[in-house]
Order: C-alpha cells, then structure tokens, then sequence
C-alpha cells in the first residue's frame, strides 16, 4: 500500500529545508506522519506540514534521502504510505508552538491566530515559518545570534509566561525536547512532545523507534507531559539501528 | 490477566501464546510490556555473532492481509544484547532467546551466552529466507541442522526450540532432522517480493522479503498438520494467527502453543490476552477443562 | 473488445490474459463465452487417462483474500474431451491443453491426443498440490520432468508449457529441467489447509488442498523473478492477479503473459477486459506501445 | 467462510422430506441457497424455503448427505456457507408457484394470498406445503392419482389459464423444467425457472454447474424464459461430476 503522488510545487524554505506541497484525498492530522519512499535511496519519516486540502512536507538535507527529496520539483513523484501515528490533541485557545531545526514542520499546520512561535535554530537564514505566525507571536533564538535572543531554546523560554498557554507544543531533536521537559515538568502547564526516533517501518513491528515499550510510529510521535513522566528512556537512551543501546 | 497454562517446548507458560521473533522485541522495555500485558512468553529478535544494521528501508511493505518484509536481522550483536533480556525479565515470565548463525560453532557461542544471559530457552532462527549465508540456507542442510541441534542440546541446560522454514519441498526431511529439540517452531515467513510498477522496482531494497500476516495461514497450519501426524515433538505454530480462532485452528491441527507476529500490527499488545480470553470462553462452552485435549485433534 | 497483442510460448494471443487451469473450463461453453468476453487465450481443466469424479464436496474453502481448493483433478477422461475443445474453439482464439499423468507415457498420449482435437498448445500440469501419484508429486522429480518434456517437444508439433509448483525448496532446479518448454507458467497452488473449530475436523474432504487468491501474489511474483533472473525462457505468470497493476507487477518480474483464475470468482469474466483496458492506459501514461518492452522491467 | 448455526425445529413434511428452522442474521431472497456441510460425508446446495427472520431449508432425503441433514434434530448445527445465487424477481400481483418435488422448496418463501400452487408428485403423501395456500388456489397433480390430477406436472397446466397470471415461477428437476418451458416459451407469459446442477463450489468457480457458459450458482440458479431461449444446453445435456457430458 504505497501512494504515488504528484508534487504540485517545490518552495526552499532556507538554503537547507524545502516544502513539497501536493493534494491527496486522505484525512491526516497536526502531528501524524508519512513513510516517503526514495527509490534506491531509503525511506524516511516526514511530519506532514500541512494537512488540510492541500498537503505538504517540509524536508531538510541530512543525508543522501534527505537531499535527494529536496531536489524535487514541480512534476516529480513522492511515494508515500500513511499517515501514521497519534496526532496533537486538538485545543482550543492560546497555544505555544516551539520547534528547533526540522522540528517546525509538525507544528506548522497549528499555526493560527491563537499561537505563538518559538523557534530556535542555529543561525537566523535556518529559521522555518517565520512569516506564517502573527506579527508579535513570534520569539527566536539562535546560537550564532544572528537573530532574536542568542542561545537556545531554554533560553528563549525564560522570556515568556509559559503559564499563559492553553496548550504547549514542542517538536525537534529528543536532546532538546528532554531540556524543554525538564523546564517544563514541575510546572502547571500541559504540553505535548512529539518525538524522533530511528523509524524502520513505521506501524509498529520492527521496535526501533521504541521508547518504553511504546511505539513512537503508532503510540506517538506525540506524547504528554504526563505520559513522559514515567519514561526514563526519554532524553536518556534509544537504540541504534542495529538495535544496541545507545546513550542520547 | 487471563491465565491459561501449559507446557511446551521444556517449559511452563502461564498462557500459550507467545510473541513472535522479529517483531517488537529488539528494546527490552517492549518486551517486558508486552509479557505484562497478556503474552505467555516473548521470543527475542534473532540475535547473531556481530552487530548488523540489517538493510536500508523500505524493510516492510504491507498488503492486503498480509505484510512482507526484510528486516535483514539487525541486531546488536550478541555481546550488547544482555541488558534487554535483563529488562525484559523484570515481568517474571519467560523470555526465549532466538539466534542465528552461519555454523555450528556460531550457534554454539549464541547459544551459551543466551543462556548465560538468563533466558529460558533458545529458539534456533533456521529460517529467515531473506539474508545469504543464514536462517532457511541453514535450514535447509538437514545434516548441518541435525549437527546444530545436537550440539546444542548436548551442551546447554535449557530447552532448545528450531524454527524451520516453509520454503522447502518437505518439511519431513528438515523436521527429522531437527527431532532432538524440545520443540518445532512452525512456520517462518514465506519468501516473496513485490514491486512498484511506477518506478519498475522491487519494493524492498533487499528485492526479496518474507511473507506474514492472515494470507500465510493455511500453510503454516498445513505444516504443522504434517509434521504432528508423522512425529511426536512438541510443535509451535506461527503465521497468520489474528484472533482465538485462528489459534485454535493451529492446535488443532497440532501445536502446543503458538506464537503471534504481524497480527499485532493491527490488534495491539491487547491480542494476547482477548485470545486468551477467546480459547478459554471456546473452552467453557464445549466442555473441555484442558487445552493439551485439543492439541492435534483434527488430525485424521 | 480491447486488444494488446503479445506472443508467448510459440502462439500469438490478442491480449496476454488468459484463463488458469481448473476454473471454468471444463464445460465447452463456458470457455467459448470467457473467450468471446475478452481472455487472449483459455487453458482447460486438466485432463487425465481415465475419468475421474474427483473429492467429495468441500472441494472449495473461501478465507480472507485467498482460496482453498482441493477439486481433486475431475476430469472426463482425454476420450471425453474432444467435444469440449471444438466447443471452445467456435470462438475462434486459442484452446490451451492441460494434461496430467503419472509417467512420460501418460503424458505422450495425452498430449498427441490434444493436439488431434485442435488444442494451440498444450500445459503440462507438474503442479497440483493435492492429488497423490500426480502433479507436484511428478512435477518436483528434475529426471522425470526433463523426460517429459523432451519427450513431448520430440513428438508434438504444438507449443509445449510447463506448469510448475511453488512448493519447492528450488525453483530453479526444476525451472531448468523443463527449459526445453515453449514456456513456463509460474505458479500452480500453495500447499494449504483449514480447520474447522467446532467440529473439530479439516474443511477440505481431502484434508490438504492449493491456495490460491491474492494472498498468494507475493509468492509467485517472487518466483517468476527468480526464474527471469537466470534464464531466458518465456514465463506466464499466475497466482493472485486481481487487477492489471497485479498483471504489470507480473509483467515486471518477467512474465511475458499471465493467466487468472481465482478473480473471477470476485469480478466475473469482464476482468479480462478490465485488465487489458487498465494495461493499454498504463502503458499510454507512461510512453510505452509495446508491452514487450516492460517484461522483466524490474529485475536487478 | 462457513457459518455455524443451531437448528431451532425440525419438522417431517412428508416420509422423505424434513424442514430445519433456524436464525440466521443475513439478507436473504427467495430463489437464492446455501451450500450445506455434512462433515464427514458431503455437501450440498439447498434452497432457502423460508427467507425472513426466521429461516428454513427443507431437505429431502436422496443420497447420505441428504438422509443425514433429515436425520437432524433440534439443537443439532447446520454448515452453511452463503447465501448463492441471483433472486427470484419480485413481481407484484397474481403468481403461480410450479413446483415438483423438493423443487417447492425454493418457491414457499413466496407463498402469499396471491399465489397459486401447481404442485405435482409420485403420490399424495409427498406433496409439500399444500396448508400455506389459500383453499382455492392449490391444484395438484400426482403420478399414481393418489390425489388431484392423475399425471405429471403438464397435464395439469392444461386445467388453468396460465396467462392470468402476473409471473409464473417454477422449479424442480431440469426435465420438468424443460416440459413446462417448451409449453409457456410461445405463450405470451412472464415466467421464472430456478435450474438443478450439480454444484460444487457454489461460487463460480469449477464450472461444475454451467449451462452455455452461464454458472447456474453465480447466474442463476434463477433464469428467465427468455434467457432459457438462448441456452440449447437446457434440458438436453449436462456435465456428470467428473465433466463428462451426458444427455439429460
Ligand atoms: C516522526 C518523525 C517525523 C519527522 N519529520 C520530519 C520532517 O517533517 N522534516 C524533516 O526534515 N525531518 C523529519 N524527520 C527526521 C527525518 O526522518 C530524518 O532527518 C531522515 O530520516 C534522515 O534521512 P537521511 O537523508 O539522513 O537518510 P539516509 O542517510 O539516506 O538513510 C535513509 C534511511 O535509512 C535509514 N538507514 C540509514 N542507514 C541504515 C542502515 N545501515 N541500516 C538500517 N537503516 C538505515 C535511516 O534511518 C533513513 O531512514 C522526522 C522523523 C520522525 C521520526
Ligand atoms: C440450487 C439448488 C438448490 C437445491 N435445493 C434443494 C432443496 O431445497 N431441497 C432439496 O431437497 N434438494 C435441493 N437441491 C438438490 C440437492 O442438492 C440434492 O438432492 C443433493 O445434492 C443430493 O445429495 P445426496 O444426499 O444425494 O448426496 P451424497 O450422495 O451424499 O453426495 C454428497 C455430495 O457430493 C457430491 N458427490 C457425490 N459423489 C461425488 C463424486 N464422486 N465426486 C464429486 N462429487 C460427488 C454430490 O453432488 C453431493 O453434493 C438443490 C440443488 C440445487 C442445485
Ligand atoms: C518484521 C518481521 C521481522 C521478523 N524477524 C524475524 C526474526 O528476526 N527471526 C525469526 O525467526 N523470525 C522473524 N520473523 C518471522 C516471525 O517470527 C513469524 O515467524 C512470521 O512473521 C509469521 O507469523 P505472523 O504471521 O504471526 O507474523 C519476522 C517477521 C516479521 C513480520
Ligand atoms: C478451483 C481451482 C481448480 C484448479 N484446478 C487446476 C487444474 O486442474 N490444473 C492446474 O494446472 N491448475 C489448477 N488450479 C490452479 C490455477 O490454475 C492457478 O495456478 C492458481 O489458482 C493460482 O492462480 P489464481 O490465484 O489466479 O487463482 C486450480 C485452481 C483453483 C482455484
Ligand atoms: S518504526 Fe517500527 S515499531 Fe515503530
Ligand atoms: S458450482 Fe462451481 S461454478 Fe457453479
């Protein structure tokens, strides 16, 4: 069951992440995934950036799929499965979006009037989606402070009244999500984490992406607080693609 | 926890249905879940000499009613594998170490370090039909096999399972050889491929993969049928089981107890226990106080 | 009607679908209206010496997405057959032969036999699962096939094909004993059964029967492949084609035509037509006017 | 695919033939049947003679499968697999019910206040469902004249006006069928045969049951007049069990 589907337009988001927009009539939600298929290449997971009518993913260049996916363009193929896993909880009110790096392309389809971006990347040309937030709901940080507060992501979080969210989205690499959580576990506020871990195939077989006993792919990639809390592989170990443990 | 013991293999379980090499068993917190949510034992992912990646995804493919892949038996190796069995114990129920190799000597040293390691039993991996140089290309030398086997049995302490292959013109030959182990395990994956008529390439990067999941039943319960009318060993079905039904099918046609892999794709980790459940509610309504009364009751 | 012209095994068909052996064909008739409703070619029953009844009813088991059969070679005997053929050929396109027999002599008569009533090529039937002395039982003995086919080339002046079993540990050993076939057609049943829980007995009569159906697809796509990797032979490929992207996965893999048998239980005749409308839009999309061009495709 | 259902009554209707009531949960029409498993000796198709909530086959005893099924009593399990086979139409006003021999079975489901019953059998004692049809609209014909009209099924068709009728249905073994046929098929009438083959997979598939290339389990058992018109193999030859064509 794999989707051959027409790429409608290829945008560079930055010099390394491209958007690749394309309709296909299947319901998908803020937070769920796709399986895209690199023929020759590999398959990797990809948040859907978009998930209405119109649908997007929004890619950065790490490896050899990674690139090749980013070269695309209007009138290419993507092949595709899914959508996979649990999405965020739909809430109504304030919301803070926070992503670093690839990260933002889960949040991105949450982006409404209601929320607010904190973005944090390594240098101001990497940031994602700045244009899409309300002028004055938008806060960055970057390690190079070339743009916004210099630092990290913790950094930027100290700037702002967490509490005053209805609800807290977080999404990027697990090393950050664990210092996002660590701030954010002895508050009183609801968040969820989606998480990223090495994905074989996605519907809950293969336990690489486990953490816990839960299958990222199908018991995630969004997770709670709460349901954090009672993980300790969170942030601390995962496993390698041959399966050995590994310190994060 | 729904309770329905039995004995097999060397070993006392506290329900028959177990999880399946390969699937969902390669982290230990996975598998200490799923032994505390309903399953009667968990059999590792199939654990060799060296640390392999396995191959580059796409490693499954699903179709319709059944799943192919080629994993490409990643695994840590086994000199990195212990602490997952340590986890996984913590539920108090067995834990079946498979491994794989390429000689005897290979299931040897596998065999004792599992062993080593704390679990109850190993499951010789015999079948895998899609990595050169192991599983069915093992299983299918009747003469290596009755050496590992042998071996193993005469050095190891714990019960010794084979997993043998369907992919062969008589299952006899291999089951005989392979009659010292305390238990068969029935069956392995079908080989079988497909291909993406878009791109005109096989699907999986590895071409060929193994077949799972609903449409392989009536062969794995033909296996088993054939080995359970000409031999008494105990027998552990797998393929294709996706509710009580189908486990019952499998007993009645021979097996002990069974394993379950692909079903939990679809079903979740609650299958073990609903097909507790199941067997026991078919049970109560037909009068029969021991599921060993059903075992190989349909064999004429 | 659709055409899309292909030649395969020493005959010119007007489209590469054809009816597999064993479905609808055994009454005249109902061949001739398969033909007229769009197959390119049909193979008949397969037909023995002596007539025979077959098992007792359940000959059939419908699971989910794959059927069990086990109709036990009925057959009116190649003396009675004559009729049917001339029947079938009234629609003007090509009358495939399928003979069974125990022994090359068997077949020799057989296959003379078919060709004085008309038929374009004979199938020779080394493959059914179920039926002892007959079959896969001859059809998995390499000396014993390459006779039988020698024998057959020598004598006939018809086409000859090959019809061979999954259910081997090797299929290229017994592909190269048939290489002196016009063509080999891949594959005949998976050797198979299902339980009845309830009262506790096989389903089938004969206890074991052939699946077939779209589980089975990935199986004999994988063996159609593995054959087309190593020799140049035409290959008709069958088991589990539903639709024409199951006949281009087929297609890819090797086969230069492709025959249907279990679909039509789900889709009627019209699914030859389907099938060919599907492939000639295919191929328009996708710049390709001869089907030819795309056999093997996807090997690597 | 098989289904396991208990029988709730089991009633004789005559010395050979027996009626098994039973629930089953599936949409049933008249005309269509079911393939019945005896374990361990056969299985046969068999009419649903009655085809609302409540169900019913009714058998009669032939060979073992058959004396088996009326050996069956209540709480005993019937193996069906089904419903086969395409409906009788369902036509609106004045019907008249031929039916021969267990060949009533198929038409009962449709016994109304407007239909009328020709039945014809060896002798009286095996007439069925006579008590279903209102008093006037039963006529009967019986071989040794035990009862009714002493001759088969056609002498009595001759005593009614067969063109009063809105749809004539008829069923029993083909060669009646083919008498009643060669009698209505230049009349000016709307008539229904439901065909007799043998049938071996009841799904289409092993051509047992064809007639000119129709599958009498998939496009029948049900055929209209005009459609018989077509069919030079109706009531002449047929296919034994082992395929060889015999005469009728
Ligand atoms: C739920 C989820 C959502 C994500 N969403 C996004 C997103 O929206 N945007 C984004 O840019 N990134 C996203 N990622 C991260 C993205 O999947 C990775 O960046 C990507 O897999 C890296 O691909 P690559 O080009 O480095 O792969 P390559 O280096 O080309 O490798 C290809 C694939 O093979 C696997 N692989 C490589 N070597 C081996 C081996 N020896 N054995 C087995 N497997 C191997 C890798 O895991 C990879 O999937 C997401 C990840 C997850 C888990
Ligand atoms: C559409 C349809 C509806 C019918 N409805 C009714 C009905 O409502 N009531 C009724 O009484 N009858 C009905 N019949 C007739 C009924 O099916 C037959 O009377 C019945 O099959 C005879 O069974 P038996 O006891 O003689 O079978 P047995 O002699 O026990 O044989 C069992 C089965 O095996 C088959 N068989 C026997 N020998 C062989 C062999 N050597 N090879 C292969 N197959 C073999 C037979 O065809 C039979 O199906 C119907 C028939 C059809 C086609
Ligand atoms: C993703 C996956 C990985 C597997 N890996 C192994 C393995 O490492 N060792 C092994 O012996 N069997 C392996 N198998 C085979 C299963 O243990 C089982 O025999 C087969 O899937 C049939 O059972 P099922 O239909 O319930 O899945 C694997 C199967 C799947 C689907
Ligand atoms: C009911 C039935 C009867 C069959 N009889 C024969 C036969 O007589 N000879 C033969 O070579 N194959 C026979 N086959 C096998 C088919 O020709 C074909 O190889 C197989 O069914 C796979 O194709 P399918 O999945 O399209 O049905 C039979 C299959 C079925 C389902
Ligand atoms: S990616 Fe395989 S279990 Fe999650
Ligand atoms: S009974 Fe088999 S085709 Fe009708």
């Amino acid at each position: 069951m794999m989707d051959r589907i027409i790429i409608e337009e290829a945008h560079r988001e930055t010099p390394t992440v491209v958007s690749l927009y394309f309709t296909w009539n299947l319901d998908v939600k803020p937070g769920q995934f796709v399986m895209v298929w690199i023929p020759g290449l590999g398959e990797v997971p990809m948040s859907l950036s978009m998930t209405g009518h119109k649908k997007c993913i929004t890619v950065k260049a790490y490896g050899e799929s990674t690139r090749k996916l980013c070269e695309l363009k209007k009138g290419d193929f993507l092949y595709l499965r899914g959508p996979y896993g649990k999405p965020f909880s739909n809430v109504k009110g304030k919301k803070l979006l926070m992503g670093g790096g690839s990260g933002m392309a889960s949040l991105r389809s949450m982006i409404d009037d209601q929320s607010t971006g904190l973005v944090a990347a390594k240098t101001a040309e990497e940031i994602l989606f700045e244009k899409e937030f309300k002028e004055k709901q938008f806060i960055t940080a970057t390690e190079d402070g070339s743009k916004g507060i210099k630092g990290i992501i913790t950094d930027a979080m100290q700037k702002i009244d967490l509490s005053s969210f209805d609800m807290i989205y977080v999404c990027g690499p697990e090393r950050m999500l664990k210092a996002v959580f660590d701030r954010l576990k002895d508050m009183n506020v609801r968040a969820e984490f989606s998480l990223e871990r090495s994905m074989k195939c996605g519907i809950g077989l293969c336990d690489s992406c486990s953490i816990n006993g839960f299958q990222v792919c199908l018991d995630g990639p969004t997770f709670s607080l709460d349901e954090l809390k009672y993980m300790d592989e969170f942030g601390r170990t995962k496993l390698l693609a041959s399966g050995r443990r590994v310190m994060i | 926890m729904h309770k329905l013991p039995v004995k097999v293999g060397g070993l006392e379980l506290s329900s028959p249905g177990m999880l399946a090499s390969g699937i969902l068993d390669e982290n230990g917190y996975t598998m200490k879940r799923i032994l505390d949510e309903g399953a009667g034992a968990v059999v590792t992912k199939s654990i060799g000499m060296e640390e392999r990646n396995g191959y580059m995804p796409p490693v499954v493919f699903e179709g319709k009613n059944w799943l192919l892949n080629a994993m490409g038996l990643p695994n840590p190796g086994i000199d990195h594998f212990e602490d997952e069995i340590v986890i996984a114990k913590q539920s108090g129920k067995p834990v079946i170490g498979s491994i794989f190799g390429s000689s005897v000597d290979d299931f040897l040293v596998l065999g004792q370090k599992m062993e080593s390691f704390g679990v109850s039993a190993v499951e010789l991996n015999l079948s895998c039909p899609h990595v050169r140089g192991y599983g069915s290309e093992v299983g299918s030398d009747p003469v290596l096999v009755k050496n590992i086997v042998k071996e193993l049995k005469g050095t190891l302490s714990i019960p010794v399972w084979s997993k043998l292959s369907p992919n062969v013109t008589s299952i006899l030959d291999i089951a005989r050889s392979a009659s010292d182990s305390d238990a068969l395990v029935l069956i392995n994956t079908l080989r079988g491929m497909a291909i993406n008529i878009y791109n005109r390439m096989p699907v999986l990067t590895n071409v060929y993969g193994g077949v799972s999941g609903s449409s392989i039943k009536p062969v794995g319960l033909r296996l088993v049928y054939e080995v359970r009318k000409e031999m008494d060993i105990d027998i552990i079905g797998v393929g294709g089981i996706d509710n009580h039904e189908d486990a019952l099918e499998y007993i009645m046609a021979g097996a002990n107890a069974f394993q379950i892999g692909t079903a939990l794709m679809h079903h979740g980790r609650k299958i073990f226990n609903e097909i507790n459940v199941g067997i026991g509610e078919f049970m109560a309504h037909n009068g029969v106080s021991d599921l060993s009364k059903l075992v190989g009751r349909a064999v004429q």
